[in-house]
């Protein structure tokens, strides 16, 4: 057994987090700053953060991960971190020419107190920072939230520092897609395109972290918003945000700051989700839908109906961040699965509540841990098994020792490929999701169906 | 697999200038930051028995270059705690530190039996809170260890202190003295917040230390075995170790304990009882050898299983110390049945690497080590570099007399060490250990890196991504290794990239069969014919078929 | 075991085909008609030949499949079928009013030599055909080639009946996809598309064969190609047909008949197959490659050396049509894996040679088998474990015995959903396969590693 | 799941008039085909006493009218050689006929150690080329059979002639017999081609033919067992003969033959031994009970496991022929302990059901018994019909002597059987057999589907593909049963739809357990939300909110 010392009964535990299902702020900034056209995430702290965090999204994307770090040393830790930032900003722009660089901070800087805009407007005076470049900042506290709440607060960084409102109104959304892959940014913006409506999508590493293998090295490749397309999104006629945790706070920002008209949506992952974003791009931006997308939401209807048997009254244990898993258990709701086990690292209001509501019509007890870990999460499974496992790669563990397939979904996912190339959000990305969920099930009949009820037709 | 194509061709040797290429590489650089990478890159010359030219190492990484490096946490907790698989380790700090150490580093472990403890596939953290930074965590951690001490009962529990915990003024060491009392099992803490040191190194050495004072000599059985050793500086990634136990125990030689690749706290806790101590990876641990010496009378000797030759070399190396005719015999023997499988495979490879070039920006002593191994399939180490490694790893451990110990060294302790009343015990005799000598027996010493590379190479310490970037533009190697944070950048620019923290999920390279698993891999990357397929065919000849166009 | 009786040892046989690679023509036939939109294929013979077809194509593609048939009986098959195909004739365009009326025969017509054109003639003099409505027919003995010959002559047969050329050019490219999926053809297209292409794509059932479930049934869906624009392509610039065995017939065809400059290429499987197919539309049409299309070959170029070294060296075992298995058998060698047994159950000229050309470069023997079945490569196994097998669902029954992980791919999939889908043609099937090939054998990894090499990141 | 929503409130009965719709499902027909199929659609009616109406059934399909039926081979490969495992059954003819009856039925098999044979996972075929259609195919399938003999040494093996076999003239039953005699094993073939007969019944019937000609009463034998009985047309789909073997098992009473379902060609060659034959599925096999009464003297009734009240009625009906108190009381007992689980999920379902309307159009029987599953948790079947069956499987076995044979039927073999001068034993004497005739019990006996539907509803036999989507349309029912080919038509519609060939990879269905299945099965069809989840939001309401669009 992979994790021979987790016991069956459950101990409340109130001090030690044993394998964890979040982790800190920090790296979420980090790769929504990535979302940044020409943007250097500059991580201000000691080196280990941005050495671990550019390697465990490297693990994830299999993709270059580029960020610059302070390198405190105990020195800068007792005397503060400005000298070593002022230094990196100079180094930075010289060296690899970014448009921006996005600092955000660390439990170290943080604790210490440096104040990054005040440096900021020091590298500015001392020249350090060419003309018609910029530095932005967020803080990022470890010991506050998780990747999650990092990933928000850069987020909303880019409307702090680049929105502005000119008054007039553009012809075009804002799309703000939450803590999702490049795969899933690309796709929600494939369907705001095939809606005929022009988006400005913010932050969106695709084309950055799922790039292609050409032989040629790109710093900053093509993807990513651009500073002027951050600048207008002030003026744009809506925005819609993807995930309230994850983009809640960058569309209050927004709204508050040019009042644009705005909603905050579940992330489009199954039908029901997608089909509320669809439909309100539709009433905001005052379009029709297409057939094209009415054709690809009955494909996955197709499936479902045709597979229900397959999904029926199977039992799910899934960990993840919250928006990700209020959309995926409204999902499973949706197919009559039975998500049984929900646990999320990152506690956020109302998230329990939304999920009993969601799962009001499953016949059998949820147990939903927000904050919860891994250990706990393999405690519940002990105690009620489970048909599948919805999650991360270290979901792997607890699938082999309690022999239970798995469905790799969320972050990190660092056994596998595909989930930066392919969607698990629109209709399309359900139509993936349920492929995986069935291979898993069906493989799984296949390995123990007996001989007799080895089955040709499924 | 096709056996030879357009790159397998020698290429001609790089004709570029190495003083224009290093005047190139600092160009960029602001005056400042040039001045002070200026030092850490290195044109390599051998001079006539004179000294090697110094190189800039184990100094401050420049804010903003963008290193590879990692922290002082990492290093501590990574290198010696992190493969022994029954301690329980807490990091005490918010959650991402004790997050990101999970299971990343690929020390292989294999308990006995199902009841032995592992507990290296789990993640253990105070996961702290803005309360705890603001009124402090030493509750918190109390309680955690009282927790992780309920539910599993391990005979050990070390702490792990992260940036804001030094800051803060937690004090680790007192609530694992409190709780050591309390429990009545070993508990101890470490001092490893990030930002000390300059790289993962000052890590390896507090975790070394700690080791030291907290572990070693708690066990005075002593246990079977003719010829004992220690395996210092071998950490089973890839199941290094677990080759080079099968090696050394066809040979009759028992190995005591390995720092630290699938250890136990019981092995290091016996550690002194071995009568040699053997060096892997000088850098991370050669001051652990010093320290057994000095307290326990333990000689120790560099050796290195990197590679076919080398591992015959270290088994003789090995026995020459125990100066047994048998066991002489005996190494002999195996390497006889060993060698002709490693040899008939480095033909076979070599006859399609010959010639091709290699980079190696890694760790304290494997970028140094694995140039053996491509010199063994005929390619040549171009440039080469650590991550964190320190000048004698560079040019020998003669230059340690004369470095000199600057601020953040000095704050890395260094722990006064006198010889056990009771159990100091030299294995030699003053007498012994001098004819050893005289045979041109070489204790406690080892080369660096430089000598053994070509003159006119490369030597970069903590290369930068923009330097590692110019090189690979200026030399085009067909291979460049290093780790996890470089793989794809060097892969998108159409070169393959070995990774040797990790080995990419691959190996043991270590020993004879490790040797041939390494020869194989690299003729997989250097001869697939996929870096060739990179460009697609209308920007080969992007010219239209004019008849066809548009009339 | 669930193949028991297969022994190890392999003798020749001459005369007894065990579990067949192949099926016969009509299928092939049935399923290229329903290709063209309005159609109503036809199965002259026993209303038996019908009923296999439809339900074959049914589990396939988990979607309805109208076809109608003559219903032979002892009598008809004595004094001939005229009268059956004359009454089918007046009820089909009565009752289910297609546009076109799509006939093939069956090893029965064709041994009675019923001459379907006559009878056609017949129902037109008869008034049973309405104005502007066809009935078009093709000769598939069941006894002559197999299920891709049906649907080469079906293809053809558009070709014969509807293709004219009106001297004029236009700008556009007829594509013959060849035997492949809905999903596959809207694939093809879509890259033509993407390179500013209007193409004419036949047959086309991608919005048939993988229609949605919107609650309402269309027995004539929009999909399909249509007689207008059938009767267009001999006026268009060019023809590119993949596959040389499906669709080669009705590329010489279309070319005596209206001298449209043509190529045969092979199925657009793997990159390289791709890279022929995108750069000679580029040349024939006088296009430029754009971006888009680009990144998408990077793409999987990007998956292929991130994840090369669980590619390397793999043996596989293979099973499918002869076009599959060529494009198929290149991508596996252009990714160093080894295909080391090859079969089919259509034997076709110079396929063994193409493999043979194809397979030069792997250092391991090839066995090739066409005409060959399954029980053949089932001892081909046997004598060479794989590590991989690539086939249709008849080989989990294979898998299972020698537990060797399967990739399904080709006729018929009835267990697993995607095929329908998500394409296996282009840059993006490409990324597809190399999808499922890598969960085939990382999970195998997983499932057999010893707990101290169960490794996190892969 | 959700217990209530929109779809459980009961429905308001169809308030259709049949008559009307009769008329509609006709009007768009040709007149000479809407004749035709008026005769095979009926409004069914219960006269006090008198007869049923007459529904035209086992006639020709309707060219182009898109019927489900498949062929004779279909059927007679199907039905009883299909699903016995120890037969090499050898398809003559081009290679479709055998690649589509390969695996696709569903029969479950299990046979007892790994030793034992079964050939039911392999597809056997001569994959006729065009030159044997010239030539002849003759030498080909001798030699196919020697090639078959030389693999797998089977005890028989038989043959299987398609459409054009028959056409040019190649004699399956001499080479059979030919064959048979050089092997010295049993090889026997049949005439099977898919023109023959209107449907697959035909098929059925000539399998039932040669089984009986060639394989039962080769062995004498008589087993162990006090109460024997073969269970007829019972094909052991998604394992219904192993739940019905279970149940008998505990019953004590031994089943000497299963046809055909996990059968052997064994248990064929000894089911003459039985003492009474039951009978499922009367449309494929009643005559075989005839045969065997007529040569063996083995009674026969009719019985029904679809059900859980069917399955204990039929297991009393037995008991009740055995007249033996031991057997009553052990029936008795298997009944009260089976029973209250059945009658537990029957009314949790039954809740959430009640008042729902089904569909069935399927086979030869099944469309009849199934009707009582939905009766049992409150469904009612407003419309019904058979794909292939004869007029007695609708209007009850006593209207089998006023059937008119037409040429179709006729060329169907009809067996000339005589009592066996050894082995004809009357299980029971006259005087018993009145007696328990007397008793109101039942012989060789069975009321078709009609009788037990309600008045009004519409029977329909042969349905086509135009009818049922008019029948869907107009009455809108809850569930849809019928075949693959049917099924995404009708789901398309919005409305789930069951296969009954194949159970949709569900089952057993049959006896206790398998009612149990089927209850849970239907209420996961009708009451799931998926099916009123298929329409966009953008097309429940497509008003757009003005205020947001372009200004």
């Amino acid at each position: 057994m992979l994790l021979r010392h987790t016991p069956k009964e459950i101990n409340k535990r109130t001090a030690l987090t044993i394998n964890p299902a979040k982790t800190c702020q920090p790296i979420g900034a980090m790769y929504a700053a990535l979302g940044i056209h020409g943007c250097l995430p500059h991580s201000h702290g000691s080196q280990g953060c941005c050495a671990y965090h550019r390697s465990a999204l490297t693990r994830h994307y299999k993709e270059p991960v580029m960020a610059a770090t302070s390198s405190f040393t105990e020195g800068s830790s007792v005397f503060g971190g400005q000298a070593n930032l002022l230094q990196a900003i100079d180094n930075i722009f010289t060296v690899y020419e970014p448009d921006i660089i996005a600092v955000h901070t660390t439990c170290l800087s943080e604790t210490i107190g440096d104040d990054i805009p005040q440096i900021a407007r020091k590298a500015q005076a001392d020249g350090k920072i060419p003309e018609g470049k910029y530095v932005i900042h967020v803080n990022t506290p470890s010991y506050v939230g998780s990747h999650v709440t990092g990933f928000a607060n850069m987020t909303k960084a880019m409307v702090d520092y680049f929105a502005e409102s000119n008054g007039g109104k553009l012809k075009q959304i804002n799309l703000i897609p939450g803590y999702v892959e490049p795969s899933d940014m690309e796709e929600i913006k494939r369907i705001a395109d095939v809606m005929g409506l022009r988006s400005v999508m913010f932050p969106d590493t695709s084309g950055i972290l799922n790039g292609p293998q050409t032989g040629k090295y790109e710093m900053f490749p093509k993807g990513g918003v651009t500073v002027d397309a951050l600048r207008s999104v002030g003026d744009s006629m809506a925005t819609i945000g993807l995930g309230g945790l994850a983009s809640g706070p960058a569309v209050r920002a927004l709204d508050t700051k040019c009042g644009v008209r705005c909603e905050v949506l579940d992330l489009p992952i199954g039908f029901k989700a997608t089909d509320r974003f669809v439909d309100t791009m539709r009433k905001m931006m005052g379009v029709n839908v297409p057939d094209a997308i009415t054709t690809d939401r009955g494909k996955l209807m197709d499936i479902i109906t045709d597979m229900h048997q397959y999904f029926y009254g199977k039992k799910v244990a899934l960990t993840g961040d919250p928006d990700q898993l209020i959309a995926l258990t409204e999902f499973l709701v949706s197919i009559d699965m039975q998500p049984v086990h929900i646990v999320t690292g990152t506690s956020s209001k109302g998230f329990v509540d939304r999920i009993r509501e969601i799962t009001a019509s499953v016949p059998v007890p949820v147990n939903v841990d927000a904050p919860g870990d891994m250990f706990l999460l393999h405690q519940r499974i002990k105690n009620e098994p489970v048909d599948l496992l919805i999650g991360n790669t270290y979901m792997k563990y607890i699938a082999r020792d309690e022999d239970i397939p798995l469905v790799r979904f969320g972050f990190p996912i660092v056994d596998r490929i595909g989930h930066s190339y392919f969607p698990s959000v629109g209709y399309r990305g359900g139509m993936r999701l349920l492929e995986k969920i069935l291979d898993a099930i069906l493989d799984r009949q296949d390995r123990d169906a007996p001989e007799e009820s080895f089955e040709l037709v499924m | 697999m096709k056996i030879l194509d357009e790159k397998t061709t020698a290429p001609e040797e790089p004709t570029l200038d190495p003083i224009e290429v290093r005047q190139e590489l600092l160009r960029k650089y602001p005056t400042k930051t040039a001045r002070k990478r200026a030092k850490q890159i290195v044109v390599n010359e051998i001079p006539e028995g004179g000294a090697l030219p110094e190189i800039g190492a184990n100094t401050r990484t420049i804010p903003g270059i963008i290193t590879q490096r990692g922290c002082t946490y990492a290093g501590c907790k990574g290198v010696i705690m992190g493969p022994t698989r029954d301690i329980v380790n807490i990091t005490h700090g918010p959650i991402g530190c004790g997050y990101y150490s999970w299971l990343t580093r690929r020390n292989q472990t294999r308990p006995a039996t199902l009841d032995d403890e592992n507990f290296m596939t789990y993640c253990f953290s105070t996961d702290m809170q803005e309360q705890d930074i603001v009124f402090g965590g030493e509750k918190k951690l109390r309680a955690a260890i009282q927790e992780a001490y309920d539910l599993f009962k391990p005979k050990a529990i070390s702490i792990f202190a992260t940036c804001p915990v030094g800051l803060i003024g937690d004090d680790v060491h007192a609530v694992a003295r409190e709780m050591k009392e309390k429990l009545g099992i070993n508990v101890f803490g470490f001092s490893c917040e990030g930002y000390k040191g300059v790289s993962q190194s000052a890590g390896h050495h507090i975790a070394n230390n700690g080791i030291f004072s907290h572990v070693v000599g708690l066990n005075d059985e002593v246990k079977e075995g003719k010829f004992k050793i220690n395996l210092l500086g071998e950490y089973n990634i890839g199941g290094d170790a677990f080759e080079l136990d099968r090696i050394l125990d066809e040979c009759g030689i028992s190995v005591v304990s390995t720092f630290s690749g699938n250890s136990t706290y019981d092995a290091f806790a016996n550690s002194h009882t071995a009568d040699l101590n053997t060096i892997m990876c000088h850098r991370s641990i050669n001051y652990v050898a010093e320290m057994m010496e000095t307290k326990f009378g333990i000689p120790w000797i560099k050796i290195n299983f990197i590679g076919g030759e080398a591992t015959a070399k270290s088994l003789r190396k090995i026995a020459a110390y125990f100066e047994d005719a048998e066991l002489t015999a005996r190494v002999e023997e195996v390497i006889a049945k060993e060698m002709p499988e490693v040899e008939k495979v480095r033909e076979e490879v070599r006859a399609r690497c010959e010639g091709k070039t290699a980079m190696l920006f890694v760790g304290g002593s494997r970028a140094h080590h694995y140039q053996e191994l491509f010199r063994e399939i005929g390619m040549k180490t171009i440039s080469a570099g650590y991550e964190f490694a320190h000048r004698d790893d560079y040019e020998g451990r003669n230059v340690l007399p004369g470095l000199k110990v600057d601020a953040d060294s000095r704050n890395i302790e260094e722990l006064e060490i006198h010889p056990d009343p009771n159990r100091f015990r030299p294995r030699k005799s003053d007498e012994e250990m001098a004819a050893l000598k005289e045979k041109g027996y070489r204790f406690k010493d080892y080369d660096g890196m430089m000598p053994e590379m070509s003159p006119e190479t490369l030597v970069i310490d903590d290369i930068s991504q923009y330097e590692s970037e110019q090189l690979i533009e200026m030399y085009k190697p067909d291979i460049f290794c290093a780790g996890i944070k470089e793989k794809f950048v060097v892969q998108k620019r159409g070169i393959p990239m070995k990774q040797l923290h990790s080995y990419d999920s691959g190996g043991p390279y270590a020993g004879f069969r490790g040797a041939i698993n390494f020869y194989r891999e690299i003729d997989r990357l250097v001869n697939s014919k996929v870096w060739g397929e990179l460009k697609p065919p209308w920007m080969e000849n992007p010219e239209l078929a004019a008849t066809y166009a548009w009339d």
